[in-house]
């Protein structure tokens, strides 16, 4: 199923993702692919990372003989807490999130619009158990939303879309998105690509994109 | 004398009746009450509404009291995890009724309750089907949506330690919705692995205040959610 | 100017009120002579005082030498913290009090009417400055109001009034009177006197009161 | 690397500008930034907005940065004790705008606009004077008045220990609006008495964490507002 090999590959855009945070930035990571950014932060930059369920000062994964059931990250997976860390509850945790107080976010998505819709909590589909989370929050708390995901679905669909079909978890509220074809910035006047991934061509990339994509 | 500390956890929640609406602290495994919730079990209490972020892991704990067929409705915002078997079974069979909430908005929405505001305008949600039905208004040019603070009768609540007039401080993670549920909840029981004597606990550290808390008990090596999975255990044991 | 001396004394309605304070009870005491019935709490009984400038667990004065400038209760006097006492912000007082947290308020007053509104923060005087604090809070916030005040004001007019006529500070909000002369219950159903001092009927308590008066 | 610590008073107060919004901690003489306040009128930013429960008192402080002339207008609760002088005086000559909110209104508008809620509804002021123009709204029977957040350009606060990274810890009853504050400002200036190394501030004990604050600058021996007072004295010393 896996197709012929191309693009960045998913610690390369991990990599992209944390060269483009800023020292001293507070950074949200989200569920999944977006937690290996926090392993590329380029050396000599001091970003904090915060967790939804309390922590600001999340560290690196610990090992095996040192994982604790109660310091864990929003994936539910163990992680530790670096000096200087500190602890809080949810009602003070999302108010740094929706007062604006973190910087970035990094999230997946099912469905990126030219706009800047984001899909990514609900396919929609009938009988399945509805469930948020902390995106909706986070959308539209976060300064700035970047986007970690393939540039297309598993059967090659198109990910960055004109309208989402998928229910939206906002409105509007992306400001950049890496797949592994493109770095693709979104802004007031659309879609431009900032970067492409060696061997990917701007054809090739209109070709798999639904919205309309612009060149600098 | 104030002594707000329970014997048991049966005594603890001895009060529960029937149809009450019951916050549940915890995140995945890091806070959940196990010990109070499988009282809770034992005790019976029907037809409940539970306010948690999640619904449970495995067949223990909230998990098992959703099993149990003690809730009628669940409000939370991540109802189905990796281990979350129970309540998706019952929610596809129309057995048990569901309100999402975004998790910012749950956690804002009991503090809410418990500071005695009873609705606050947010952002969260704005434009998504999770907003459809409720009133949205602008501020400063930018649309929000009106939600209500939520209050129970009871909370069941983990922590680290405990005094008898309910100053509580929590571990790590584990901290997570304890403190609002405390404040939103008539009675706050919470379960502590330690319980203290007055004025063991720095003033300048108190996370939840006594005044929150309604009764106390020592439940001295609460049991491990994960393990408790990993062994595949049930409850009712 | 003082007038014969009868009724009650401040530090006897001040015990009369710690005496009907339950065991237990979590207790906000206004500025001034509520801060008298803290010296009454009979033997035996645990009550929590709550100063809304952020302490839970407000103890006795301090020595003179004992004092700190960064522990002081509501009225900026000098207090201690009780074993057991805990510090918070401000947003975190004002939810204990809003959010009904709170059993007991004892406040001063400049008028009560009939149904239990008061008036207790503003001559509402031209010229005056105007200044609220935490009274408005407090009087819609606490399960239970109690005033504490003279019956009459110094030139011996009614502050127990039919309808207020300074600003208020709340409405229907009363449920206990303690004066020098009375001790009076407002209910739906009127103004029910519970007892009276030493030396004082009920004919005399109506002469000196503009709300109309009942007999339990 | 992340460094939040300013030299000094005057590096950092520099930033503020003509027609800020500034939100002041303290209650009474309890957790007011002195140091920063003098280094403001040093610095002598016109045309404020203050937000702080009282008014200052004497000719030292919050006072005596009105009686220079910078503030337009008060935002607060509590704006004669009986040491305020200057306030009263400006303020009957129509010389300074007051917004005079209760107490536990002004404590959670600044919460709301630290914590993103526009606006939300409390059942103080209900009835009274406060509440006109306001709209209201019944809630379960009961009326409530609606109150909008508020956010400002700076807060200056005074703790106890800070770290490079901002988290801060109070003492006493000093806390009191400093954490509020610190959230709902765009840039937070602390003072405090000690700048700890990182990691010397336990992490289940930090009462503002490091993400509300923009500056910490040590003062390590701040003046007593109570001692000036006693002396009269008046700043500019």
């Amino acid at each position: 199923m896996v197709a012929e090999i191309k693009g960045w590959n998913r610690e390369q855009m991990a990599q992209k993702i944390a060269g483009d945070i800023p020292d001293g930035a507070y950074v949200n990571l989200g569920i999944g692919l977006p937690e290996l950014v926090a392993n590329y932060i380029p050396e000599g930059r001091e970003v904090i990372f915060h967790t939804e369920n309390g922590l600001l000062g999340v560290g690196p994964s610990p090992a095996k003989e040192d994982e604790d059931d109660e310091l864990i990250n929003a994936g539910k997976k163990p992680v530790t807490a670096i000096k200087g860390a500190c602890f809080f509850h949810h009602a003070d945790s999302f108010a740094m999130i929706r007062g604006g107080h973190i910087d970035i976010c990094v999230l997946g998505a099912f469905q990126v619009s030219e706009n800047g819709d984001l899909a990514n909590w609900s396919t929609g589909e009938p009988g399945a158990i509805p469930a948020v989370g902390g995106a909706m929050d986070l959308v539209e708390g976060v300064k700035t939303i970047i986007i970690f995901t393939q540039h297309t679905t598993k059967n090659g669909e198109p990910k960055i879309v004109k309208e989402c079909t998928y229910p939206l978890t906002g409105k509007g509220v992306v400001s950049h998105i890496y797949t592994d074809y493109a770095v693709i910035d979104v802004t007031d006047n659309g879609m431009f690509v900032r970067e492409m991934a060696p061997g990917i061509d701007f054809e090739f990339l209109k070709s798999c994109t639904e919205a309309e994509l612009k060149q600098y | 004398m104030i002594n707000k500390v329970a014997k048991t956890a049966a005594e603890a929640v001895a009060d529960i009746f029937d149809g009450a609406t019951i916050m549940i602290s915890g995140f995945g495994e890091a806070g959940s009450p196990i010990e109070l919730i499988h009282a809770l079990i034992d005790h019976g209490a029907k037809n409940l509404t539970v306010v948690s972020n999640n619904t449970g892991n495995g067949h223990i704990g909230l998990a098992a009291l959703i099993e149990n067929k003690q809730v009628k409705k669940m409000i939370c915002s991540f109802p189905r995890t990796a281990n979350s078997i129970v309540f998706p079974e019952l929610y596809r069979q129309g057995e048990i009724e569901l309100e999402l909430v975004p998790q910012g908005t749950l956690a804002e929405r009991i503090r809410a309750g418990g500071a005695g505001v009873p609705a606050f305008f947010t952002p969260t949600s704005v434009n998504t089907p999770l907003a459809e039905g409720k009133e949205t208004r602008i501020f400063d040019g930018k649309p929000y949506v009106m939600e209500f603070g939520i209050k129970a009768d009871f909370a069941l609540v983990k922590c680290k330690t405990a005094d008898r007039y309910g100053n509580l401080l929590f571990n790590k993670t584990a901290r997570n919705f304890g403190p609002v549920m405390c404040m939103a909840a008539k009675s706050a029981i919470v379960q502590a692995s330690e319980i203290v004597e007055i004025g063991s606990i720095d003033p300048e550290i108190v996370v939840t205040p006594g005044i929150f808390v309604k009764k106390v008990v020592e439940i001295t090596n609460p049991v491990s959610e994960n393990q408790l999975i990993r062994e595949n255990r049930r409850y009712p044991w």
